[in-house]
């Protein structure tokens, strides 16, 4: 039983950084119907700028352990959601109209270069965050010892999914993007400037995406280069699992995704794993064609 | 013996009752109009007809058949061809595609045949290019067959969608809105095509809002009004029914 | 007139892709990770082999004939590997060096043999490579069921009763971790409670380190590579699992200090061919001190030195015989006898594995430096 | 040739040309010095051709959302290693199992996703290849000898000659690859092809016109993974070993970037997409640590540049001029809704 608490919290604290990097995706994929691979990479950046701001500015030892991870989640975010922005703009936007398909093949094309511009720059090697930056006590939940860390990522992640729902359902911004989500056209009829709302998708989107590299970095230690193809891919497939284009769906989706591999990874096989975690997406698929909180759209005839 | 009967057919869409226990026949040889406001559930009675969609109950008949529940592919074969409300033409195909899309139905060849280019299989083709090409012809759209669907008018592209329908060879055609966007000489052009239709042989069935057309062309008229039949009649009968009048124009005291 | 215009055609295209060959010069191949999750290892072998090459030509190449290399990237992955090997045979060398990780050795294999080329492995260990009846292939690393071998004899020396074996689903880990359960089966000194792999390249291991502390075993063998080792030790402290790590020469690498912090490394044991560093011949401190001063550092692991290795063999080979495939290859197999390379005395058996005892047991200390210990 | 009397194929005629062209530039550089490396290159975009062929079937003509194709590849190049290596078989016999039991792989797992939508339909498809993948890694059955893979796959052989130079490869490759276009181009002007395009442009019309959409999806399917199949049948012994690091989730990446970027499911696109992207990712390689950089970058100024593919998707054409105003309208001359906007149709 305590095992499986102590898996269960391993899987929570993956899946949060999945359900992070899963709001961006979905967040992209509910304005514009574009499933932005790129957007892994955009994860991994944020881990390095989190590295490199934490080790040129040498915020260790002169700042206090307890507010290091907000700067460098903060100022990461800034970094990661300027690039995203760019991102839009350069890779995304002459395709606006193009073949849906168009764009996803640039997204890949986005994704392969932000991977080996991150090796040109700080090499292919794997890189790490210092062992020691943050050392708190574990914490007893059901008489196990949690460490401390999965819960800041699964309190993070929470907050930050809470904030975002909160913004997009309660604020005027929001609904201009839940406007935008639904008919684009009508939209701009209705006075909303729809190239904005599609930047700041693309601003918060990524924005949360780089806050989940430095999480990454700070509470796993390592990172590398090509980590956003495959971490990409998992938040992608935690999208789908919750329902793409639905915000609370990602955060269930990432955390679900977590715990299946945790699982998975724990009492069956840590060779299988990702193929059980692929195999319990195909399921939830069949049984509910548009992911778990999905809505189910019929056809007008 | 009416070629197709609806007997107590109801549909629901979660708590919406959409088609509420409905029942009409049409004759063979015959032009029904389905007429009632909009929302009334006229177009999801064309679909539980056509297979898009199963009634939760009762029975639709097609020749002596229960066909409910079967697939629209399999409808089709049977012999019952539709337009679309909102039309479904293939946008970026030409116009002689759309119309052999009807043909498809009708045709034999398949992966092997065509691949390896059968000599039946080549004879199929020909004879089906040359039925579509009548089709066409038939709505009138012959001289610009290699032409994109996408570029047509509205009122032509409704014809297209017709001539698609026919190259399926139906018994019986479902039309919904075939006026809708068409002008007053567009109009009637479509009455008139309507009638060489009938000509051939084929029962017509059609879902119209345009009174006047209505009235000259159809037989008989089936009046719905919330997913419910409020009355059945020739078109003189439906005129002077009181309840139909509600319906169309609403009560006095309703503002 | 057709075949008038091929013919025009084809001269022309030949032409255009013709390379310009020096006929005096000897050319020797070389297929490295450049790029890819071995690249510090291909770029550390490349730089062997380029330094020792320069020296060589400055005393005047081999018998008054400079030796020109032929780099080709083989990407740290089999599917460039496959591509590398082509170009390679494709300029026609006798022979080339290389390279890391037994999987990409193994696509480049097949390539070479059949275009008669003598290949040396470098970092690859697999068993299998050597069993597929090769003339031309040989290694100047040793195999997995050595190291199996070594690998159980220290569990059993260190006094260990129940081990937990881990590793990446690698070819080479795998390898590894199966000639381990093998020997230790078959000797019944040590049990095994405990057979999975992990994912290589991922961020956090804690789900699989929670399942081993469940398993509750004297040690940990982990074959897989320095990354992965890196991370499960920084987590393995974090999750308090207090069973030792110990691990197979892909450990090898001083990026593992880097990765899991002084405090976690330390206590590490893992098993591998002498460090260039250990090595204490004059040939070898005379080598060493040359990369050093040229590179400002000394080859990150024992891999890209096996390269030299290698490299002393062909010359010595083509020194005797000439630059032809067939004749290399025979020398290697019979005439070539204990030459002093960097790594050791280098000789080849018949079927062109390396001959010698090579493994040693290594311990991380407190300032994560890797310790030799005494036998 | 009595297929090519009923349409009037150009598309036909350009292949033949193209295919000439290529035997010729082959010669030349099985002559030249250097040429066996481009030879290689050449082989390299011939399979990927071949695969972005088949690929096209499901995606480019059906609208299928296929992003893990090559699992179907991967499964035909294991039969293949398997029969042969392990079994003993001489490769030319596996060539049909491979096919039949990719295709059947196909067939049964898209029966139960066959309905998903577009990306959903995307994902699963990433999720079969991987897991198989996987599978492939864990020597599933015992059979396939985990991450080391397959060795010793012998070369192909054919009336006693043997394929073994870059050179005899190359005829047996381009050879696939033209039979490849061959079929399905005439498959493409068929019934079955037009009913493909039906189910891509608008599966409610093409339901009601009688079009069975679950079972041609499946054949489509079911082919593309057969063709795939075969493909992997030429791969093995073009490659001698293989291993599931061949076979990564990027290669189906790049197959999908190839039949997007051809425009439309047109094949020519398809060739020379396969050139473009292919051929560039090989060529690259002489920019060292740069390359896949660079790589990437084209992918993003390359979809920029041509947003809608290489190629237009092109229209069928059909010899049907004859028939215009031979047979009789339905629409009388006073109405002139035909007439007047006939006009406007012809322009």
């Amino acid at each position: 039983m305590d095992i499986f608490i102590t898996q269960l919290s391993n899987g929570l604290a993956i899946g949060s950084i999945y359900a992070l990097v899963a709001l961006g995706y979905t967040m992209v994929y509910g304005i514009l119907r574009l499933i932005n691979f790129a957007h892994g990479d955009l994860f991994t950046i944020g881990a390095y700028f989190g590295l490199t701001i934490l080790v040129s500015f040498a915020l260790q030892g002169n700042v206090s352990p307890l507010i290091i991870p907000w700067i460098l989640i903060i100022m990461a975010a800034i970094g990661v959601a300027i690039i995203g922005f760019l991102l839009e703009r350069v890779a995304y936007r002459p395709l606006r109209n193009a073949n849906r398909l168009a764009a996803v093949v640039s997204a890949f094309g986005a994704s392969i270069f932000f991977a080996n511009a991150l090796k040109l720059i700080y090499s292919p090697n794997r890189q790490s965050y210092p062992a020691d930056i943050i050392n708190l006590p574990n914490i007893p939940i059901f008489g196990v010892d949690i460490q401390s860390k999965r819960l800041i990522m699964f309190g993070t992640a929470v907050l930050l999914m809470a904030l975002l729902y909160w913004y997009i359902n309660h604020t005027r911004t929001g609904t201009a993007i839940r406007a935008v989500a639904i008919d684009q056209g009508a939209a701009k009829l209705m006075g909303i400037n729809v190239n904005k709302i599609i930047s700041l998708v693309f601003i918060i989107g990524p924005a949360l995406g780089g806050a989940a590299g430095v999480l990454m970095g700070l509470f796993y230690g390592q990172i590398h280069p090509e980590m956003g193809f495959s971490f990409g891919l998992k938040a992608f497939v935690a999208a789908i699992i919750g329902g793409i284009g639905n915000i609370p769906g990602a955060m269930l989706g990432g955390l679900l995704l977590g715990v299946v591999e945790a699982i998975a990874g724990g009492y069956v096989s840590g060779s299988w794993k990702d193929a059980i975690a692929f195999g319990a997406l195909i399921v939830i698929l069949i049984f509910r064609p548009t992911g778990i909180l999905g809505e189910r759209v019929a056809d007008k005839i | 013996m009416s070629l197709l009967s609806l007997q107590n057919v109801i549909k629901k869409f979660g708590g919406l009752t959409a088609v509420n226990d409905v029942s009409f026949t049409v004759d063979e040889q015959s032009v029904v109009g389905l007429i009632g406001p909009n929302g009334a559930g006229k177009t999801t009675v064309f679909n539980l007809i056509t297979g898009n969609y199963a009634p939760l109950s009762g029975t639709v008949t097609f020749r002596g058949q229960v066909i409910n529940g079967q697939k629209p592919y399999k409808i089709v074969q049977q012999g019952i061809a539709r337009t679309f409300q909102n039309i479904r033409l293939f946008q970026q195909m030409s116009l002689l595609e759309n119309v052999l899309a009807g043909r498809h139905c009708r045709m034999h060849a398949g992966l092997f045949a065509s691949m390896f280019c059968l000599p039946w299989q080549q004879r199929e083709e020909k004879s089906a290019v040359e039925r579509a090409m009548q089709e066409l012809a038939f709505v009138g759209l012959d001289a610009g067959y290699d032409n994109e669907a996408g570029n047509l008018s509205y009122g032509n592209q409704r014809l297209l969608e017709i001539a698609r329908a026919l190259a399926t060879d139906p018994k019986l055609i479902i039309l919904d809105e075939p006026a809708g966007g068409m002008n007053d000489q567009e109009t009637a052009a479509l009455t008139e095509l309507i009638a060489a239709i009938q000509k051939r042989g084929i029962t017509v069935l059609l879902i119209e809002h345009d009174m006047n057309l209505v009235m000259n062309i159809c037989q008989k008229l089936v009046v719905l009004e919330y997913g419910a039949k409020i009355a059945e009649g020739t078109p003189e009968e439906i005129k002077s029914n009181p309840k139909v009048i509600e319906a169309y124009l609403g009560t006095s005291d309703d503002e | 007139m057709i075949k008038k215009t091929m013919l025009a055609l084809a001269t022309g295209v030949s032409l255009a892709f013709a390379f310009p060959a020096f006929a005096q010069d000897v050319r020797i191949g070389l297929m490295a990770g450049l790029t890819g999750p071995y690249a510090s290892e291909g770029q550390d072998t490349k730089r062997i082999i380029e330094l020792m090459i320069e020296d060589l030509n400055a005393k005047g190449g081999i018998n008054g004939n400079k030796v020109q290399l032929v780099i080709e990237d083989d990407g740290s992955s089999p599917g460039t590997a496959a591509t590398a090997a082509t170009r390679l045979a494709s300029t026609k060398v006798p022979a080339v060096i290389g390279t890391y990780g037994s999987a990409v050795t193994e696509a480049s294999q097949d390539i070479f043999d059949e275009a008669g080329i003598v290949q040396i492995g470098t970092g690859s260990t697999s068993i299998r490579l050597t069993e597929k009846g090769y003339e031309r292939f040989f290694r100047t690393a040793p195999r997995d069921d050595e190291q199996g071998r070594v690998a159980e004899e220290s569990l059993n020396k260190l006094g260990f009763k129940t081990v937990a074996i881990l590793h990446d689903s690698t070819a080479y880990a795998k390898g590894l971790a199966d000639e381990l359960k093998a020997q230790i089966d078959k000797n019944g000194r040590v049990n095994t409670v405990f057979f999975d792999a992990l994912v290589p390249g991922e961020s956090d291991y804690s789900v699989v380190l929670t399942k081993l502390k469940s398993a509750n075993p004297d040690a940990i063998f982990f074959t897989g590579y320095y990354p992965e080792v890196g991370l499960l030790l920084r987590q393995k402290k974090e999750i308090g699992l207090d069973a030792p790590i110990i691990g197979g020469d892909a450990s090898n690498h001083v990026d593992l200090i880097k990765i899991a912090g002084k405090d976690a490394a330390k206590g590490y044991r893992f098993i591998s061919p002498p460090l260039p560093t250990d090595l204490d011949t004059p040939v070898t401190k005379e080598f060493l001190a040359s990369y050093k001063a040229k590179y400002g550092t000394y080859p990150g692991s024992i891999w890209s030195v096996a390269s030299g290795d290698a490299f002393i063999a062909l010359v010595e080979a083509i020194k005797a015989k000439g630059a032809d495939s067939e004749a290399i290859a025979d020398y290697l197999h019979n005439d070539l006898k204990d030459v002093q390379g960097l790594s050791g005395k280098i000789s080849f058996n018949e079927k062109g594995d390396r001959v010698g005892d090579l493994y040693r047991l290594y311990e991380v200390d407190g300032d994560g430096n890797f310790v030799l210990q005494p036998e | 040739m009595e297929a090519l009397k009923q349409t009037r194929h150009i598309g036909f005629w350009t292949g033949i040309v193209f295919f000439a062209l290529m035997a010729v530039l082959a010669i030349a550089l099985e002559s030249s010095s250097g040429g066996n490396t481009w030879l290689r290159t050449l082989n390299n975009i011939g399979i990927f051709t071949a695969l972005a062929l088949s690929l096209n079937i499901i995606l480019g003509q059906t609208g299928l959302f296929n992003m893990g194709h090559i699992a179907f590849f991967a499964l035909g190049a294991y039969v293949t290693a398997v029969l042969n290596s392990v079994l003993g078989w001489p490769i030319i016999y596996t060539l049909p199992f491979a096919a039949c039991i990719t295709a059947l792989f196909a067939f049964v797992v898209a029966l139960p996703v066959i309905h998903l939508r577009g990306d959903y339909l995307l994902v699963v498809t990433i999720g079969i290849s991987e897991i198989l993948r996987i599978a492939f890694v864990n020597d599933i059955f015992g059979l396939t000898q985990g991450p080391n893979g397959i060795t010793g796959i012998q070369r192909i052989e054919l009336f006693g000659y043997r394929f073994m130079s870059q050179f005899a490869q190359f005829y047996l490759i381009w050879g696939f690859v033209a039979i490849t276009a061959c079929l399905f181009y005439f498959l493409e002007h068929s019934r079955f092809g037009r009913a493909l395009n039906y189910i891509k442009y608008d599966e409610v019309a093409a339901s009601g016109n009688g079009v069975n959409i679950v079972r041609y999806k499946l054949i489509a399917f079911a082919l593309g993974a057969f063709w795939a199949g075969m493909v992997g049948t030429i791969y093995a012994p073009f490659i001698r070993t293989i291993s599931p690091g061949l076979f990564e989730f990027k290669e189906s990446v790049l197959l999908f970037a190839i039949v997007i970027l051809a425009g439309g499911g047109n094949i020519v696109g398809i060739v020379l997409a396969s050139f473009l992207l292919v051929g560039m990712r090989d060529v690259l390689t002489m920019f060292g640590d740069w390359s896949m950089l660079l790589f990437g970058l084209m992918m993003v100024v390359i979809m920029i540049i041509r947003p809608q593919g290489i190629m237009k998707p092109r229209r069928r054409q059909y010899n049907a001029g004859h028939l215009v105003g031979k047979f009789p309208s339905g629409i009388g001359k006073k109405a002139g809704l035909s007439a007047g906007n006939q006009a406007e149709v012809v322009e």
